[in-house]
């Protein structure tokens, strides 16, 4: 039906927690190299959708395919080296590492632990230790961090801490990024670097999947938006057709269409 | 049988420590090591009362009762408050109750001596024969003043208004705050309220297990198992460890071995904790992301 | 990197004031008459009555000693170290002794694992040791030239205990029940092997470890298996716990008990639980023996409470050590060993000590007593060579 | 009246609050809209001594709350409901109640408002006995209500009483806060539903990475475009 | 450049960084075994050295990883046993039985390792806690191995390369070559990826492993790591008194190490060097107290995991923060902190 290639699909995912059905038969085509935002009300399920993706909570029904296969339910670090990686919507940075050191634990699935060459001082070990700061300083440059890499992240305002916690998430080299309310507490010098960041990401091929608040920033940016309300799809589309979407504005704003009227 | 009947009156005396350990830790968030020590200064000071000054069991139960309360408040405001005014890593806090274990267990030393202290069973030691059982009136005095101040815990907790206040804190500890509790009042409240539970553990157990400077570390120990086993900071949840523990000890010495009654025990309770990380008798928690 | 180095100098300089803070002075001099005697054992911790006891013992002793110029022209002087009953700390204390206070001879320790642990570095720097409490098998054992043993023999306790057993009481059925110490281990051990060297069926060999409360399991076992007799090895918090709850259970056994429980403390924990209890002692504090009679009355004047047998011999330790200097009229450590290994013809508290080829004391005479309303009632008395 | 006057708060060496000013008259309904990350949440905590203020005055009655201690700011009539509850879950219905009135003495007071909290919510009546946490989430809410009610505040302070809660009872949230302000309460509301709370606000506030970008009576600010542009980025 | 507090791993690697440390701490082993004269302090400092090791390894897994561990006195017994029964029993040589040691060690750190990754908190305290006592019990009971409470006696000193190590000296010279490189080793380990791996988990195990780390994995590894350390210190310790036995490794000495941990600093590697010499220091340094010695030690104790509660290396790079501050510029904090403003 879609001329471009899928790259993640979720089919009839469900999920309940105790009394609250947080996922309702939840259906989502990602294109590749596109920027899809998810947007909705609080509670609407948009973190348990990301959870489900990344492997932090199963899903009681459906199945996700990446890439044409069927993702198994696994533990996360099991999805970080097919390509899947994640930001999260209350910062979750190392606070007592550097900069750069967050950076490097993104690294991590893409760098051996050449354990004996480090413990005998070896070159080899130095050698790509050296390498994988290397990358890290070209992520970090990405976000224009590169001057505080030497800096505890505790140490950094908010919006660059949001900021080093993509660099991380890009160091894992993902082809698909899920960034959970990056925007979130940015001001707007802030946000518009990070439009900048993910535009010129989307050039480079990233598939990007988001949820954000700010309204302003996912109709500017967005190929695809898809709005979930209690747990279920309500609404899927280029911004223009999801902005004027009855159901979307009655979700999001209250009673229907009040502030138009 | 008669191993379920002996695994009673231990069962009651490791209850009433683990509730100590999961009241503090639920309401102050702290792990209290000294907990074992209270139990040893509430056995002395009722040794004090009741031995030597020949004090009604009753009211040296009552006043031992209360000063280790005391005790506790005052380890609570000395020690544990600057702590937390500091906000230091939960680890200095385990020091820190370690470091109040020393202080009380060589204080005693100094003060009461080396020597055991006998301490006559108010109900006296003769043993009552049922059949092929044997029933012993102090393990019916432990097991039923035990209830007792169980109950008294639970009718405190849900009943006055002060243990409702802990309750809450326990439960959600800015809610609380918004409800106009004073929370450092609440952690003291918890830390005399759990000593008391000690004391009254100590002064039960003194007739069977005689007063001693060190008697704190084991049942301390004891006690912190069956209220990790019970699930830290679940009231009901500690009462069932420490009998589960009292009767898991008695059959596995009884039917097993009883040098490794208490590796038998240990490695129980890592199978337990492996399997149902936290604690055999609590429900889980879901982690927010 | 700079603050590496930082680091570094802070760690150079407090090593360096560590050093120097250990520069040795020098004083030892062969010319002044004192004999220094290093005293090693738990004054804290889980065995803290022994050590604390050994501890009164000895300066009683060498008060005592001094003040009746009991050794000659020499003085004696204690320094006592604690080790908690933990042997890394009892090496280290008697490192101390060894080194910064330059002691002669070494009382200690009282634990077996302790003792062990000091006898490394005494056998190292070739100072006599002399334990008053330990009773381990591995201590005397091992061949080692500077240790003696004072406490009294565990397998002379363990024989008299089963011979009488079987030749007085009639009793064929037994059990141990023994503490998972050193002490009881190896007193389980010599148990058995008289039980066997005399004809007794052993028919439970149980342990507990120190600090156990509950008895009730093991007692119940023994009940089960039908043993008239019950030996008992280990201290006396315990053995009063086990006849209170042997009683409450029912069960009727006679208990026996070695020198390490018999102490007025058994009693007054025990109450009518312990009545009728046989122990072997080397020391009987209502004894009728002058020796005895004066010690006693000086322990309760001096500390107002009753010696155990830890404190008999801790006390009888420093007379040998006081006699053995008076001979040897000299503190090399060579001729002093010496000394110590001729002691005779002594007549102390707890008998009359001799040393044998292995530094343990043969010459101690054993007490067979019984338990009668709450006092050690004397049977017999035996001696090693019988 | 409670006024707020140049505060500025931080978390940690974030700081989050750069100088906010605002009054919440008395006896209405006042609303803090704007997106997530705005402040809001945090300026509801350092109205209630949760979190403590670097600089600036909050003026309730005379005083200044920011020197209080939480337990004596309850006690001079302000109360919170926190965002997403916060009921005790291992207490009944009743007992979460009663928590509300802990600081109060007067029993019949008590009594009176426990009768007029059922009143106004009577789904929670017969759930006295059950524990707060098998509550469904429209129950919490109104349980959270209630309690804060039971303080017999002068001042509500509501932290999105609507999040997570379907529309059916996200009315039923506002008719009850509209029904609070009857009795003659002030109340200051933090929401992200800006139609619902615009539309029964007297007077709002905007509020944009920490600071007051609009205020207005709640009726201008519903048809302000601007507002709408906050929201859905038109 | 901000400097931070608590950590080793801002610390940029310089070529020939860990050669120089080493030959400088050997350099000051060196010297210091010429100003100790006494040997009562040469075995002080010898057991300073054993314990350094053992907490080390605690660090690495307590202060690092953030798994906290009550019973390291297990693994240090382990060591101890497994050292002094091979090479009594089986005549096997000192350094195969140091490196067998190591090894049954973290093969024992693995199997409690895998039951504590479920658990954190005082879940994984009691995990741990019940770790050692079983070890101990069972060193206790098994008597047919073990030789029961008496423990082992007799264990001969070792000789290494053909050297007989035979004094206090000899042995300084032993545990602190062993100090050395198990200090290099956890240094280079703590800046390279599996340090930095480890603080992660220990600062956010989801986030961690949502960047693809297999957490498990990495805790059970920091206790393989951790219990390898102690393993080695326990058969050094087996050797240096001559005996062992159950003893030396109750629930009180893994306080202490814990103790010896937090009190020097657990986030560092050189706190654990200065907590071991701490403690041991002033432990004996009490001893002119008698009695009331404990009761001293306890307050100090609690004094200082309140007043210092980042440990004393912790204190040292404060006070040094201080120190670099002053004398430069801090144009970058300046720069930083107007940014903050701006925001």
């Amino acid at each position: 039906m879609n001329p471009e290639k899928v790259i993640l699909q979720l089919r009839d995912i469900s999920k309940r927690f105790g009394g609250l059905q947080a996922l309702d038969n939840v259906d989502l085509s990602v294109i590749h190299g596109k920027i899809h935002g998810i947007i909705g009300p609080n509670g609407a399920g948009k973190t348990t959708l990301f959870n489900v993706i990344t492997g932090l909570v199963k899903p009681d029904r459906g199945e996700i395919r990446f890439e044409g296969k069927t993702l198994p339910y696994s533990a996360p670090h099991r999805l970080v080296p097919l390509g899947i990686c994640r930001t999260f919507q209350n910062i979750r940075v190392f606070k007592e590492m550097t900069v750069e050191d967050n950076v490097l634990i993104g690294q991590h699935v893409h760098t051996p632990t050449p354990v004996l060459s480090i413990l005998a001082g070896r070159k080899h070990a130095r050698e790509w230790e050296r390498k994988a700061r290397e990358v890290a300083a070209h992520a970090l440059q990405m976000m224009g961090l590169e001057s505080k890499s030497h800096e505890l992240a505790k140490n950094l305002p908010y919006g660059q801490q949001k900021l080093v916690e993509f660099a991380r998430a890009l160091a894992a080299q993902p082809k698909v990024v899920l960034l959970d309310e990056p925007a979130a507490g940015l001001n707007p010098a802030e946000k518009s670097n990070l439009l900048k960041i993910m535009a010129t990401l989307r050039e480079k091929g990233y598939t990007i999947i988001f949820i954000e608040h700010d309204m302003k920033l996912v109709m500017n940016i967005c190929d695809t938006i898809s709005v979930l309300d209690h747990g279920k799809k309500i609404a899927e589309g280029e911004p223009k057709n999801v902005r004027n979407h009855p159901d979307v504005i009655k979700a999001y704003l209250g009673k229907g269409g009040a502030l138009r009227a | 049988m008669q191993y379920f009947l002996n695994g009673l009156p231990i069962g009651a005396i490791y209850a009433l420590v683990a509730l100590g350990y999961s009241l503090i830790y639920a309401s102050a968030g702290v792990l209290n090591w000294s907990q074992g020590d209270m139990v040893m200064l509430g056995a002395y000071i009722g040794y004090l009362l009741y031995r030597l000054l020949g004090i009604n069991f009753v009211v040296s139960l009552g006043v031992s009762m209360v000063a280790v309360a005391l005790i506790g408040m005052l380890v609570e405001r000395s020690v544990l408050r600057p702590l937390r005014k500091r906000q230091a890593p939960a680890i200095n806090m385990v020091i820190a109750t370690l470091g109040v274990a020393i202080i009380s267990r060589n204080i005693a030393l100094v003060i009461w001596g080396p020597d055991a202290q006998a301490f006559p069973s108010p109900v006296g030691s003769s043993s009552v024969q049922m059949g092929s059982l044997s029933i012993i009136p102090q393990d019916i005095l432990i097991v039923s003043v035990g209830l007792a101040v169980m109950l008294f815990l639970q009718y405190f907790l849900g009943y006055t208004r002060e243990g409702k206040a802990l309750r809450a804190v326990a439960q959600d500890r800015a809610a609380a705050i918004l409800m106009g509790v004073d929370v450092k009042n609440s952690d003291a409240l918890a830390f005399a309220v759990s000593s008391m539970m000690g004391a009254a553990a100590g002064i039960l157990i003194a007739p069977v297990f005689f007063v001693t400077f060190n008697m704190g570390s084991g049942i301390g120990l004891k006690g912190f198992v069956a209220a990790v086993v019970g699930g830290l900071g679940n009231i009901p949840g500690a009462i069932a460890g420490g009998f589960f523990l009292g009767l898991t000890e008695s059959m596995a010495g009884g039917k097993i071995s009883s040098g490794y009654r208490d590796v038998i025990a240990f490695v129980l309770l890592i199978l337990v904790l492996w399997l149902k990380p936290s604690g055999l008798f609590s429900r889980r928690i879901h982690q927010k992301v | 990197m700079v603050r590496d180095k930082k680091l570094l100098s802070t760690m150079v300089i407090s090593m360096l004031v560590f050093g120097v803070l250990s520069l040795p002075g020098y004083t030892r001099s062969l010319n002044e008459k004192v004999l220094k005697i290093g005293v090693v054992g738990p004054e804290s911790g889980g065995s803290a009555q022994l050590g604390q006891a050994q501890h009164k013992a000895v300066q009683m002793a060498v008060e005592e000693i001094n003040a009746s110029k009991g050794a000659g022209d020499w003085k004696l002087e204690a320094y006592f170290e604690d080790d908690e009953g933990n042997p890394t700390k009892s090496a280290n204390a008697t490192n101390k002794l060894l080194q910064k206070s330059e002691v002669n001879v070494i009382i200690g320790a009282i634990n077996s694992s302790c003792t062990l642990a000091d006898m490394v570095y005494t056998e190292r720097a070739g100072i006599p040791q002399i334990t008053a409490g330990s009773t381990g098998a591995d201590i005397t054992g091992q061949g080692k030239k500077w240790i003696f043993r004072t406490a009294v023999n565990d397998e002379f306790q363990a024989n008299a205990l089963v011979k009488y057993a079987v030749n007085v009481l009639g009793i064929k059925k037994v059990a141990t029940l023994t503490a998972a110490d050193d002490y009881g281990q190896s007193g389980a051990k010599l148990l058995k092997a008289a039980a066997d060297k005399y004809g007794l069926e052993l028919v439970a060999t149980l342990t507990y470890n120190n600090g156990d409360k509950d008895f009730k399991p093991q007692l119940l076992t023994i009940k089960d298996k039908g043993a008239k007799g019950i030996f008992l090895w280990g201290l006396y918090t315990e053995a009063a716990l086990i006849a209170r709850q042997a009683q409450q259970l029912g069960v009727n056994s006679q208990l026996f008990g070695a020198s390490g429980m018999a102490a007025m403390k058994l009693m007054e924990l025990g109450e009518q639980a312990v009545e009728g209890m046989v122990l072997t002692q080397s020391f009987l504090p209502n004894s009728w023996d002058p020796k005895v009679k004066d010690f006693v009355t000086k322990y309760r004047q001096k500390y107002n409470e009753d010696p155990i047998p830890h404190a008999a011999q801790a006390y009888d330790t420093v007379y040998i050590l006081a006699d053995a200097i008076k001979r040897s009229k000299s503190m090399a450590p060579a001729k002093l060993r010496e000394a110590i290994s001729k002691t005779s013809w002594l007549q102390l508290v707890t008998g009359s000590p001799r040393f044998n080829g292995r530094g343990d004391d043969v010459g101690k005479r054993l007490l067979i007593t019984k338990i009668q309303d709450g006092k050690f009632v004397f049977i017999k008395a035996v001696t090693a060579g019988e | 009246m409670l006024e707020l006057v140049e505060v500025v708060a931080r978390y940690g060496e974030t700081e989050v609050l750069h100088g906010i000013s605002f009054t919440v008259p008395p006896g209405r309904i006042t609303t803090l809209i704007g997106a997530n990350g705005a402040g809001k949440t945090t300026i509801l905590r350092c109205i209630t001594g949760l979190l403590a203020v670097s600089r600036g005055k909050i003026m309730w009655k005379g005083k200044d709350l920011t020197v209080m201690p939480s337990k004596e700011i309850v006690r001079s009539g302000v109360t919170m409901v926190p965002e997403g509850r916060h009921v005790f879950p291992r207490m009944t219905v009743r007992e979460n109640l009663e928590m509300g009135a802990y600081l109060r003495r007067d029993k019949m007071g008590i009594e009176q408002d426990f009768e007029w909290a059922l009143s106004l919510f009577p789904a929670l009546k017969s759930r006295l006995k059950q524990t707060a946490g098998t509550l469904s989430g429209g129950e919490q809410q109104m349980l959270a209500m209630g309690r804060a009610l039971m303080a017999a505040p002068e001042l509500l302070l509501l932290d999105e009483p609507s999040m997570g809660l379907s529309p059916l009872l996200v009315e039923e949230v506002f008719s009850v806060i509209e029904r609070i302000r009857e009795m003659g309460k002030t109340i200051l509301l933090v929401e992200q539903n800006a139609v619902m709370s615009l539309s029964i606000a007297d007077q709002a506030y905007v509020l944009e990475l920490g600071a007051v970008v609009l205020s207005g009576t709640g009726e201008s600010l519903l048809h302000n475009p601007e507002v709408e542009a906050a929201y859905l980025g038109v | 450049m901000l400097i931070g507090i608590g950590s080793d791993l801002q610390v940029k690697p310089g070529k020939s960084r860990s050669a120089w440390i080493g030959f400088a701490l050997a350099a000051l082993a060196v010297m210091v075994s010429w100003v100790i004269q006494s040997s009562y302090y040469l075995h002080i400092a010898n057991l300073i050295g054993i314990y350094s090791l053992i907490v080390i390894g605690l660090n690495l897994l307590s202060g690092y990883t953030g798994q906290v561990s009550m019973g390291h006195a297990g693994f240090f017994a382990i060591g101890s046993y497994v050292s002094a029964l091979l090479t009594m029993k089986l005549q096997i040589p000192f350094w195969l039985s140091i490196g067998a040691a190591a090894l049954v060690a973290s093969f024992s750190g693995m199997v409690i390792g895998i039951p504590a990754m479920k658990l954190s908190g005082p879940y994984l305290v009691m995990a741990t806690v019940g770790f050692g006592e079983i070890i101990r019990l069972v060193l206790v009971n098994w008597t047919p191995v073990t030789r029961g409470a008496a423990g082992l006696t007799g264990i001969p000193l070792p000789s290494f390369l053909g050297i007989q190590v035979t004094s206090e000296r000899d042995f300084f010279y032993l545990i602190y070559a062993l100090v050395l490189v198990g200090t290099i080793a956890a240094l280079r380990l703590s800046r390279s990826k599996v340090g930095r791996t480890f603080v992660a988990i220990r600062e956010d195990e989801l986030a961690a492993e949502a960047m693809g780390v297999p957490v498990n994995s990495y805790k059970v590894v920091a206790f393989v790591v951790s219990a390898a350390y102690a393993g080695i210190a326990g058969a050094l310790y087996g050797s240096f008194a001559g005996v062992a036995s159950p003893d030396n490794f109750t629930f009180e000495d893994s306080v202490g190490f814990l103790s010896m941990s937090v009190i020097g600093g657990n986030r560092t590697i050189y706190g654990a060097l200065l907590g071991s010499f701490v403690l041991t220091v002033l432990s004996e340094a009490l001893r002119v107290f008698q009695t009331y010695r404990l009761i001293i030690y306890g307050i100090i104790l609690i004094l200082t995991v309140i007043f210092v509660p980042q440990g004393l290396s912790g204190l040292a790079r404060q006070g040094f923060v201080v120190f670099y501050r002053r004398k430069t510029r801090a144009a970058s904090t300046k720069a930083s902190l107007k940014e903050v403003k701006n925001r």
